[in-house]
């Protein structure tokens, strides 16, 4: 191992060696500048590896051949080792990557930015208080000298009030260190002893340290400055201050904290959480990207301070959770700050250049992903540590600001996303070889850091699961046509499905069949797409990753981890429909809410250990079980939609492209539906205030079941029309699996079956129509029963199964419901749940009527039969709808056994193809024969009457002795139930939506309201500053006045 | 009192308290505290070195004053460059000027020779009594400002400059690596011999380092004077 | 066991027989209290076997048009549901001989059942084209929605009554005094279904759906020559089979022919007499009705049991 | 009050005063010369703290080395004092440049007339 002296000495060499050489070989000088910083990154990661493996211990470097304090030493550790390896790598590519920029500004810029990251490596390094002062006087010099690599001429501006500020908190570090030297003894950071929060003395002097460290890490709302920078300054320049500088700084930050002790955590924390949740307040007004990557650093590094706050709590995990966070950020954020030179605008739409190049594409939802805590990358790793700890140490304030600004930083990034993805670009990517690379191995090195953090979690590794592998897979293959990675798509699922299956209980079993086996029949519409459809299968077999693991998963970190895959594939498939992009998003804020309370709510239950058995949930502590209970159930209640939470779902499933619709629709529901019967299944009845929470469930079932239908009533829109109903159907099954009865989740099991069946069935039969037409309005279709006869098949057996009507499916759930509402003791929601089975009616009419029914529109005479592969799944479907309508018994018997061994009773009893329960009978094949015998009697004696009816034209109708000759006139569909809304139309007021909007406009607002406070005058942010220091040491005064 | 001041003073007079607070809390050391004991003890043993500040600066704490020199390096390189695009055209620098008159131009010639001269020697004795690089890298600019006073047309070669500074800088970090060869760690003044105390050839690489941050300190700050000068009055 | 127990071939002949008592008894009945409604009228009113002479006119009709595959098979399906919500539910208690096929299912099947005429009807209407259906229908189905809802819930109150979904038992529970029907074990049941009854007879104040001065006849329109004669057979047999529902549930059922015949008059009579002195109700007025009344009403009789 | 209290105090006030100069003025150059009052402010607090009462500069020309613990003062904060005089010479020079550049590009030393980047 060569000593990690020599990080700085080849840093500081060569910087000098640079004047040497002669005036025009600036190219010579670029390579031994890369030279230089591909030696220190050497170095560090040599040292990383060395130190990981257990090769190399920890050392302590002494100068001068001088013990320390006397003499300055430094120290290399594990954590050091790591994060200068950070470091030097952004430092080396950001140099690749400034690579014009170094050569016209010639060997001095090149020179200052060796000095930045050898500057950056020591204070790292250093264990010596005024050294730590020296390089933090250097990195500032550096930068301010980087800043004007930069183009725009606004950097100058923003280079000088950095130096401001930097003199101002110079001076309080100098003081501070000064007087620490005075109490101490010693300049020596180890020779600091853990001191009181008190502001006296020594302490005082600690305190004037610290806080000029911790506003070095730009704390809001002190960091206008910052911004100002990342705003201006070269892409590459600011990658490397938001990467490795921020890195740096937050280690500095530690070191001093670790050493004053524990009484100044809450110090740490306090800023440190002000400053994730303002700086991603304020990043939701923003529309520059750079001021908004600028944002969400300063939140990140926050984010570090306030777990360097919770060392006490996190104990020997810290370095995990700090450092997963951290080297998230540092990939993520110098990957995006790259990007952000492909693109030419500033605007975050602008980002829509990207599409050029789909592996940019994938490389910005890369490190979206890694910044917002997605699995697999590290910062998922750390946020699991992280609400663990503080759950189980009571922090659930802190949690919850936590969460609340993790989930507005998701929206920002989000919103970008899509953006970027639907939006029209109005110049062309930049087309530059190296940026690409460079942002390239940014990428590649998240999934390395991945793979490192998944190792060390105790927990799966989830970079390795086979399922997220093959997803990952399609990423290369993304080159070849549709068809054969349809092909190899289905084959996954399939075996995937071969190799899971065993073992599993009947009610994991049907969910496993629904997500992979229905995913893979859902696919076969998938042939219908030409040409390479890039983008679309990686997401989609995340999704299904995501559902495969999470009915496989045992303990509740496979569990959560499963369900963030299924969430963020889902969102990348809604994102690729037409008009997608705000429901996409609000999609993907409403799921990583939910995500959040499953988050929370598993932490609270596990008590602090990270490995916690899904299976133990039925065992926790009694006094927190129903905020466990809640906590999960919001989770699950997102999913699926539950009214209230509702308001995602109709965007994100109506504007979907055809396939997706039916599996996000279909497919992806359940996976909340799973979760509450999970839920259920180990918790079960939960009590709070003295209320019953499975009663709230009932109710909260019923009202989505009735207020669901009703809205669907009113939709002009057949995709919403269908997705309001889901919200309906899903609030059927909710309210079934809170019956805590038998037959309440045999209920929702069927529920869970049939509209997996008849929904898929309606969406792709409508993508059909609307592939054809191109339009979703009902009112503009009419009459294409005769065009679309499959498709219109298809809707009609849906419909009829849909609204319970015997002979089809759906009646089997409407009698196992009543006779689940008969062996409960709940019969106030009952009534809603009874009002909402005759809406269903009002809304499945409309649908097949406006579309296939009435006078056919003149632009619509020629359309033809849907393609053959939206077609053919359907059809299987419809034949599955009858096979399971004549036979229930082949699924729900072995269902209903399993179910019986829950709670002990058998209340159906099957003879034959006969159900008999304690109430009445159910006898399907006898439904089936007495109505096919009638009907086919009556059929026969029709046509024995009327065989020789004569086939009319269009407008052959009686209507007032005219005949109408317009169709838009004549086909009654636009506000078809206008009665009824007159009647009803109290209930389609937008409370939900109103209540949603409002809190999104308050952030805004609030957004809007507050960074107005960064005037941009240098001279104002020295001000705020020193407010931001003299607020910090009154809150402190006063708080411990009152603790005193 | 507009806002505008007002916001200021309250918020000094808050730091004020604190700094009083400290002030108020700050009782002077009657000894030595350890770390300076230590240097009073050992330096001579350890380093050779009459000054003892001395000792500290090039030894002990011979990182910081490798970064410090670092600074200047900085500083120089970036005045360098931020000035570098806003040269004014040869010639026409120092047009601004009146011509100097003929008592500077006499001084200067004069008295050049002796500030260098005298540069020299504050940083070769910079182990012995008072002074050092820094000390005496400045009074060897001073010169140099002298004689740009007294032409401001005068041009200094950038290169000549930029060359010494450089190489007194990667010897001043070889010397530091040296250390850690030959002796017991960076920057350890032991790789040459300690020699008789009091001696100009004493305390090991003490006048060397400080030979070479006296160059580099004089070259540096020349290098900001002209680039700041070369600017002047540029249109 | 078989799916079919009880089965016999002979059981079709049987099911055959109610069914004829059913529609004639059908034909006859409405034509009467179509007559006591003229009379009361002060009109002459029509014979009283005018059904009958639609019937055969309609059949006998030489112009038959198509609008499409639905619109032929809506007749069929409108008729099966009346054929089959008929043969669902006993006739006569306590006779073998008119169980019909009631095994098939309990109360559920027949409450689910009345909609599959609806819809096929719906459907059907639909393709012909004519925005008098379509407009009939939009009402038909705006006014159930609320007009069943008090049926639901009274149907609820009795299965919990008598806990049992099966209509066989629950009017074996009735037998013994006229004390022991429904009616009088639970009145509130009773009225809260009553509502719906009134309400889903189609007759005044609930005819909305088919005014004649608005549009036309509502959804059948377009229907004629056989497929009209088929929906009067409906018509007809239709109210029949659903009172037949009410009475088992509410009144005792019936134990022979004359029985059955009464109460099926006498509950029929009350929604025409209803009808003649009530102004119609426009479709929003009605849903109003049925949520201010018939859910208060209904909810009572669920939390009373 | 002894000598070190006064240096100290006074140390202090340079720098209350140069940051009140560097926060009031809106002239860049005055600015920049506040900054280094208030640099000269630390430096001189620097000082103060490592300064023993009635002890010699830690040269051992005059002093025996035996002695040297008891009659020098605290060499620490002199060593690095100087450090500290250089590190800010550096800035103020960077910072001079700054405003040269800032000059050049606007013909203003109004630091309120670069604000173009806010928000």
């Amino acid at each position: 191992m060569v000593s990690p002296l020599l990080i700085l000495a080849a840093g500081l060499g060569a910087a000098f060696l640079l004047g040497l050489l002669r005036q025009t070989s600036e190219r010579a000088a670029f390579y031994v500048t890369i030279a230089a910083l591909g030696f220190m990154g050497f170095i560090a990661l040599s040292w990383t590896v060395g130190l990981a493996l257990g090769d190399a211990l920890p050392v302590m470097i002494t100068t001068a051949g001088t013990a320390p304090p006397f003499a300055i030493n430094l120290f290399m550790g594990g954590m050091e080792a790591a994060l200068i390896s950070v470091v030097t790598l952004t430092g080396l590519l950001s140099a690749f990557y400034m690579r014009k920029d170094l050569l016209r500004l010639g060997r001095r810029v090149m020179a200052v930015l060796l000095v930045l990251i050898m500057a950056l490596s020591g204070l790292i390094m250093t264990r010596d208080l005024f050294n730590l002062f020296v390089f933090i006087e250097l990195i500032v010099i550096a930068s301010a000298g980087l800043i004007l690599l930069s183009r725009d001429t606004r950097a100058l501006g923003a280079g000088f009030k950095y130096l401001v500020v930097s003199q101002v908190i110079s001076i309080l570090l100098l003081v501070g260190v000064i007087f620490t030297y005075h109490a101490n003894g010693s300049l020596n950071i180890d020779d600091i002893p853990a001191r009181p929060m008190v502001f006296t003395g020594a302490s005082l002097a600690i305190f004037l340290v610290l806080i000029a460290l911790v506003l070095e890490l730009k704390p809001f709302p002190a960091n206008g400055w910052a911004l100002d920078i990342y705003e201006s300054a070269h892409p590459g320049f600011s990658a490397i201050f938001s990467a490795a500088s921020g890195t740096a700084a937050a280690f500095a930050a530690f070191k001093l904290f670790d050493v004053a002790g524990p009484a100044w955590l809450p110090l740490a924390t306090g800023i440190g959480i002000v400053t994730f949740v303002g700086a991603n307040l304020l990043a939701l007004a923003q529309s520059h990207d750079r001021r908004l990557l600028g944002y969400s650093s300063v939140g990140q590094i926050g984010l570090v301070l306030m777990v360097i706050g919770q060392a006490d709590i996190l104990g020997a995990t810290l370095p995990y959770v700090a450092g997963g966070i951290l080297i998230s950020h540092a990939v993520a954020k110098s990957g995006l700050f790259w990007l952000s030179g492909l693109v030419k605008g500033r605007e975050l739409s602008d980002w829509a250049a990207l599409r050029d190049n789909p592996v940019l594409i994938v490389a910005f939802a890369t490190f979206i992903a890694m910044l917002t805590g997605l699995p697999p990358f590290p910062a998922f790793y750390a946020k699991w540590a992280l609400v663990h700890a503080l759950m189980a140490n009571g922090a659930f304030a802190l949690t919850a600001a936590f969460l609340i600004a993790a989930l507005i930083e998701a929206a920002v990034l989000f919103r970008w996303f899509g953006m970027a993805i639907k939006r029209e670009s109005r110049r062309a990517v930049v087309v530059n070889l190296t940026y690409e690379a460079v942002v390239l191995l940014a990428m590649g090195t998240s999934f390395v850091l991945s793979w490192i953090w998944g190792a060390a979690s105790g927990q799966e590794n989830l970079i390795t699961l086979v399922p997220l592998l093959f997803a990952l897979l399609f990423l290369p293959l993304d080159i070849f046509p549709a068809k054969a990675k349809n092909l190899l798509a289905i084959a996954g699922l399939v075996v995937w499905f071969a190799l899971s299956f065993h073992g599993l209980d009947p009610i994991r079993l049907v969910f496993l069949i629904i997500m992979v086996l229905g995913g893979a029949l859902l696919l076969l519409a998938s042939f219908h797409a030409e040409g390479r459809r890039m983008g679309f299968y990686t997401p989609a077999m995340l999704m299904f990753a995501g559902m495969a693991l999470l009915i496989t998963s045992e303990t509740s970190f496979q569990f959560f981890a499963a369900w963030e895959f299924l969430t963020v594939g889902s969102y990348f498939l809604i994102l690729r429909g037409h008009d997608s992009e705000p429901h996409a998003l609000s999609y993907i804020v409403f799921s990583l809410g939910g995500a959040f309370a499953l988050l929370a709510g598993f932490a609270l239950a596990s008590g602090g250990k990270f490995t916690f058995f899904v299976s133990e949930l039925s065992e926790i502590a009694p006094q927190v079980a129903p905020y466990v209970f809640v906590l999960l159930a919001i989770g699950f209640l997102t999913k699926t939609a539950v009214m209230g939470l509702h308001i995602w779902l109709p965007g994100a499933h109506a504007e979907a492209e055809t396939d997706v619709s039916p599996m996000v629709s279909g497919i992806l529901l359940k996976a909340g539906l799973f979760g509450l019967f999970i839920l259920l299944l180990e918790m079960g009845h939960q009590t709070l205030y003295g209320i019953d929470l499975t009663v709230v469930l009932v109710w909260l079932g019923a009202l989505s079941a009735f207020v669901g239908a009703v809205l669907a009533a009113f939709q002009e829109d057949a995709k919403r029309l269908l997705a309001y109903s889901s919200i309906s159907q899903m609030g059927y099954a909710v309210f079934g699996l809170a019956l805590m009865n038998h037959l309440g989740w045999l209920l929702a099991l069927m529920f869970a079956i049939n509209h997996f069946v008849y929904k898929s069935m309606l969406f792709l039969a409508v993508g059909g129509v609307k592939e054809r037409t191109h339009t979703k309005l009902m009112y503009k279709m009419g009459g294409l029963i005769t065009l679309m006869p499959y498709t219109f098949v298809s809707v009609l057996v849906g419909i009829i199964a849909m609204s319970g009507v015997p002979p089809l499916s759906g009646f089997g759930g409407r009698w196992i419901f009543y006779n689940a509402i008969m062996s409960t003791d709940l019969r106030l929601p009952m009534i809603l749940v009874f009002m909402s089975g005759p809406v269903g009616f009002l809304y499945l009419f409309r649908l097949i009527h406006s579309i296939f029914l009435g006078q056919p529109k003149d632009e619509l005479r020629m359309v033809k039969e849907a393609p053959f592969w939206i077609v053919a799944p359907q059809m299987l479907f419809v034949a599955f709808l009858i096979a399971f309508a004549a036979l229930p018994g082949m699924i729900l018997r072995r269902v209903d056994g399993y179910i019986g061994q829950i709670f002990g009773d058998q209340p159906l009893t099957w003879s034959g193809r006969i159900v008999d329960s304690q109430f009445g009978t159910w006898n399907p094949v006898a439904i089936w024969g007495v109505i096919a015998v009638v009907f086919i009697t009556i059929l026969l004696l029709l046509i024995w009457m009327n065989h020789n009816a004569q086939r009319v034209k269009q407008f052959n109708i009686v209507f007032s002795a005219e005949r109408p000759f317009k169709p838009q006139t004549t086909h009654f569909a636009w506000n078809f139930f206008a009665p009824y809304r007159k009647a009803m139309g109290f209930l389609e007021a937008p409370i939900a939506t109103g209540f949603w909007t409002g809190v999104s406009n308050a952030l805004h607002g609030t957004a809007e309201f507050t960074r107005k406070f960064y005037t941009g005058n240098g001279q104002t942010y020295a001000v705020q500053l020193l407010l931001f220091v003299v607020a910090v040491y009154l809150i402190v005064l006063g708080s411990m006045g009152g603790a005193s | 009192m507009t806002t505008r001041t007002a916001i200021p003073l309250v918020l000094l007079a808050l730091l004020g308290t604190a700094f009083f607070t400290l002030f108020a809390g700050y009782v002077p050391d009657a000894e030595l505290n350890r770390t300076a004991a230590y240097y009073a003890n050992q330096t001579v043993a350890e380093t050779g070195a009459q000054n003892v500040v001395t000792a500290i600066i090039v030894t002990y704490r011979g990182l910081d004053t490798l970064g410090e020199v670092t600074v200047l390096f900085l500083t120089a390189a970036i005045v360098g460059l931020v000035l570098a695009h806003s040269k004014a055209p040869k010639g026409r620098s120092g047009s601004g000027f009146l011509p100097s008159g003929e008592l500077l131009t006499t001084g200067t010639r004069m008295l050049v020779p002796v500030i260098l001269l005298f540069g020299a020697y504050v940083f070769v004795n910079g182990h012995l009594t008072p002074g050092g690089g820094f000390q005496g890298g400045a009074i060897v600019a001073s010169g140099l400002l002298l004689m740009l006073l007294a032409d401001p047309a005068e041009r200094f070669s950038h290169g000549l400059i930029s060359r010494i500074e450089s190489s007194a800088g990667l010897t001043y970090v070889i010397l530091g690596l040296l250390g850690m060869i030959l002796a017991g760690g960076f920057l350890d003044n032991r790789i040459l011999p300690l020699g008789t105390f009091g001696s100009i050839l004493s305390a090991g690489a003490i006048p060397l380092i400080y030979i070479l941050i006296g160059l580099k300190v004089g070259a540096e700050f020349s290098s900001i004077l002209t680039s700041l000068e070369e600017t002047e009055d540029a249109e | 066991m078989s799916s079919f127990p009880n089965f016999a071939w002979g059981q079709v002949p049987l099911a055959l027989l109610t069914l004829f008592i059913v529609i004639n008894y059908g034909m006859i009945m409405t034509a009467l209290v179509r007559k006591i409604g003229a009379r009361v009228g002060g009109r002459y009113g029509i014979p009283i076997w005018q059904n009958y002479i639609d019937l055969l006119k309609n059949i006998a009709l030489r112009s038959k048009i198509s609008h499409g595959v639905m619109y032929y098979l809506a007749p069929v399906f409108r008729l099966t549901g009346g054929v089959g919500l008929l043969l669902f539910v006993p006739t006569i208690y306590g006779s073998d001989w008119h169980q019909n096929f009631s095994y098939a299912g309990d109360l559920i099947l027949a409450l689910y059942f009345v909609f599959f005429g609806t819809l096929g009807m719906a459907l059907g209407a639909g393709e012909s084209g004519h925005p008098h259906s379509a407009i009939g229908v939009s009402r038909g189905l705006s006014q159930v929605t609320m007009a069943e809802l008090p049926l639901a819930l009274g149907v609820y109150a009795i299965s919990l009554q008598y806990q049992t979904l099966d209509i066989t038992q629950i009017v074996a529970a009735q037998q013994g005094s006229i004390f022991n029907w429904t009616l009088f074990t639970n009145p509130l049941a009773t009225i809260a279904a009553m509502f719906a009854f009134v309400g889903t007879m189609m007759r005044s104040p609930f005819d909305v759906v088919i005014a004649p001065q608005e549009i036309p006849i509502g959804p059948p329109t377009e229907y004629h020559s056989s497929y009209l004669a088929l929906m009067q057979t409906n018509r007809v047999l239709f109210p029949v089979a659903k009172t037949v529902i009410y009475m088992n549930l509410f009144f005792g059922g019936a134990t022979n022919w004359a029985e059955f015949a009464i109460k099926v008059f006498v509950l029929y009579m009350l929604t025409a007499v209803i009808g003649v002195v009530h102004p119609r109700f426009r479709v929003e007025q009605s849903i109003r009705f049925f949520l201010k009344w018939g859910l208060p009403v209904g909810v009572l009789a669920i939390l009373t049991v | 009050m002894i000598l070190i209290q006064i240096a100290m105090l006074l140390g202090f006030a340079l720098i209350l005063l140069g940051l009140y100069g560097a926060l009031t003025n809106r002239d860049i150059i005055r600015m920049i010369v506040s900054f280094t009052i208030a640099d000269t402010g630390v430096n001189v607090v620097l000082v103060s703290v490592g300064y023993l009462t009635g002890r010699e500069a830690p040269i051992l020309d005059t002093i025996p080395v035996a002695d040297a613990a008891a009659r020098i003062t605290d060499p620490v904060p002199q060593a690095l004092v100087l450090t500290a005089i250089v590190i800010g010479l550096g800035v103020t020079a960077l910072m001079l440049a700054y405003a040269y550049r800032l000059f050049r590009a606007r013909g203003s030393l109004d630091i309120s007339d670069y604000t173009e980047l806010k928000w």
